[in-house]
């Protein structure tokens, strides 16, 4: 709070530096506000009780003597000391004639923000000067370290081992594959069967009675199937002629004499 | 502590000590419990609250920051370690205020950041608060922009040596003062009531009890 | 120890563990001496006999190695330093394949585990099955190559509760259960007895007839 007795012109990091590095001194603050707070601490006052005139005057005599200021960093301080030359100008002025901002409130406002970054800067002054490690405490220097070693407990059953083992097998066995030989008649030894059948008498002959006598339900629909086209080539070749007395009714066959037409 | 001074320590604390002197990091009650093998907290605790006890006028501390505990050297007798070890390095002052900004305010953006410090923060300080580890992102707020806002680290206490961040020094002081309140709010107050009188002891009760809520936050 | 239990630790002992604390290897006496500003030896001595003394019942323990000082967790706490944590996993389909392979054809190299599998095994299937303990190299093979071959473990047989490998059931066993049917086939056995195929119960005794055959090769 007390800083040393210093020109006040400089900041504290450049206080020996000459006129001719005064563009320099502007690189000590932290923008207008820093500088302006600086100031205001000189007055040696709370900042409660700040004289913002007299800090626009001494912000104000602080630039102009700065002229030779780089431009690029100086426009923030340039804007700043815009607006405290108005912001001192309305304070000059009769209350009367005040319009909308009052500058007691601007006045104000900016003794708030500087109580504010005055507040912080103290802050972190007394926040490094706190034990800290690494510099007034120290951790231990060679700790022996913690660690959780991860270790996998695997998991298994009889069960499970002997089914893949199984499944192993089967899968890469030499697979067999069996056609199984269907119960058909084929069109051919059905032929075959009809006319030697036909050859034995010339009366009609229902044609169920060509189907083999014992064979399976399977073979016997086949059978059935494969007469019944044997019967229709033979009267087509002219050997046999057909006859039915209705749908569905028995199916007869004869066999024509040679020569016979049907 | 019994007349005949120190007893024999228990077995529970001699396994918290062994487990603290061991870690490479601070270690919170929890993770000392999971640790040890699931003992209940209450147990741990009272191991802990034995040990700093026994340890307190020691060359080695036993300190709690920010819920989590480790051991460091007794601060009275940082002149024997400091020379031979490195220094800490130097935070430049914008750093420094920024970070006691963040701390102080947290969690904040940078926007508020720079409206509090009246200029412009370079992108290298923030970093260098985040690579020290002592400063993080704390998600964004939730206004037209959503800006990232900051907060403090458990790193930061242990840092600095701060049980947590009540112990912060005078940010009791500051929030009576309604310092950490944004100068908007403050203006209001003070205009609420007498502008002129900024001693005005209504508008500090105000601004208390706005502070109250931010920290309910 | 004196009747009214520990004193005060000193200053010199306070440095003195403090200084082995933070160091960042063992220091000896000498070293020790220099680094805490030319002191006395037999005052150092003095200083570390009184802190070995007073660690000697802690979780931590003051320990000279070679003339050279520094703390160490308490040998019988160890076991705090390196915690395991057990996870049960269940062994998973490919592992369990290779796993029953080389119990039944035991020992086996991995070409003759994969022509059996009739698919590649990963270098990480058998290591799953070495860190479980059931499996162990068993020498090589004096073919071309000298490929390693595998076998089970005592602990194999322990885990699945089985005297001996003869336990294991045989191919016809498997063949009896059901084990060695290829799954699609399992499947339609199941499907034979489902109520679509219910129809016409002579041609499912013919279908019947058919499958028994099968089997029997």
């Amino acid at each position: 709070m007390n800083a040393p007795d210093e020109p006040f012109m400089f900041p504290p990091e450049t206080a020996r530096a000459d006129a001719d590095a005064l563009h320099l001194a502007l690189d000590g603050w932290e923008g207008p506000l820093d500088l302006l707070l600086d100031l205001a601490r000189r007055q040696k006052v709370d900042l409660r009780q700040i004289s913002i005139l007299a800090l626009v005057d001494q912000y104000l005599t602080y630039i102009e003597r700065a002229g030779t200021m780089r431009l690029e960093l100086a426009a923030d301080y340039l804007v700043m000391a815009a607006w405290l030359a108005y912001l001192k100008s309305a304070m000059l002025l009769p209350k009367a004639e005040q319009e909308d901002p009052n500058p007691e409130e601007l006045a104000l406002r900016l003794q708030l923000r500087l109580q504010r970054l005055g507040a912080m800067r103290e802050a972190a002054g007394r926040l490094m000067g706190r034990d800290r490690i690494g510099r007034d405490v120290f951790l231990r220097g060679a700790p022996e370290g913690l660690r959780t070693d991860r270790k996998t407990v695997w998991r298994s059953d009889l069960f499970s081992v002997i089914q893949a083992y199984g499944q192993v097998k089967a899968r890469t066995a030499p697979r067999i594959y069996h056609v199984a030989n269907r119960p058909v008649m084929t069109l051919d030894s059905a032929l075959e069967r009809v006319s030697a059948m036909l050859g034995v008498t010339l009366e009609w002959m229902e044609i169920r009675d060509f189907l083999p006598p014992h064979a399976s339900p399977a073979l016997k629909r086949s059978a059935l199937a494969s007469s019944f086209v044997a019967a229709l080539e033979l009267a087509k070749r002219g050997r046999a002629e057909l006859d039915q007395d209705g749908a569905f009714a028995p199916l007869r066959i004869r066999r024509l004499k040679e020569g016979q037409a049907a | 502590m019994s007349d005949e001074g120190q007893p024999e320590p228990g077995t529970l604390e001699r396994a918290v000590e062994a487990t603290l002197f061991a870690a490479e990091e601070p270690l919170g009650v929890e993770a000392l419990c999971a640790h040890l093998g699931g003992l209940a907290l209450a147990d741990v605790r009272e191991a802990l609250a034995l040990l700093e006890a026994r340890y307190r006028n020691r060359g080695v501390h036993l300190v709690e920051r920010g819920g989590r505990w480790h051991f460091e050297t007794a601060p009275d007798l940082a002149h024997l370690l400091r020379r031979e070890k490195e220094q800490v390095r130097r935070l430049s002052r914008a750093a420094t205020e920024v970070l006691a900004i963040i701390a102080y305010h947290e969690p904040v953006s940078r926007a508020e950041i720079e409206s509090i410090r009246g200029v412009q923060t370079s992108a290298g300080t923030l970093d260098v608060l985040m690579e020290a580890g002592w400063v993080k992102p704390a998600g964004r707020r939730e206004v037209p922009g959503r800006p990232v806002i900051y907060a403090t680290t458990p790193t930061f206490l242990d840092h600095f040596g701060l049980a947590s961040r009540r112990d912060l020094p005078g940010i009791d002081e500051l929030r009576a003062a309604g310092l950490l309140d944004p100068v908007d709010e403050a203006m209001e107050a003070h205009m609420r009531f007498e502008p002129d009188d900024e001693s005005d002891p209504q508008s500090d009760g105000q601004d208390d009890g706005q502070d109250d809520e931010n920290l309910a936050d």
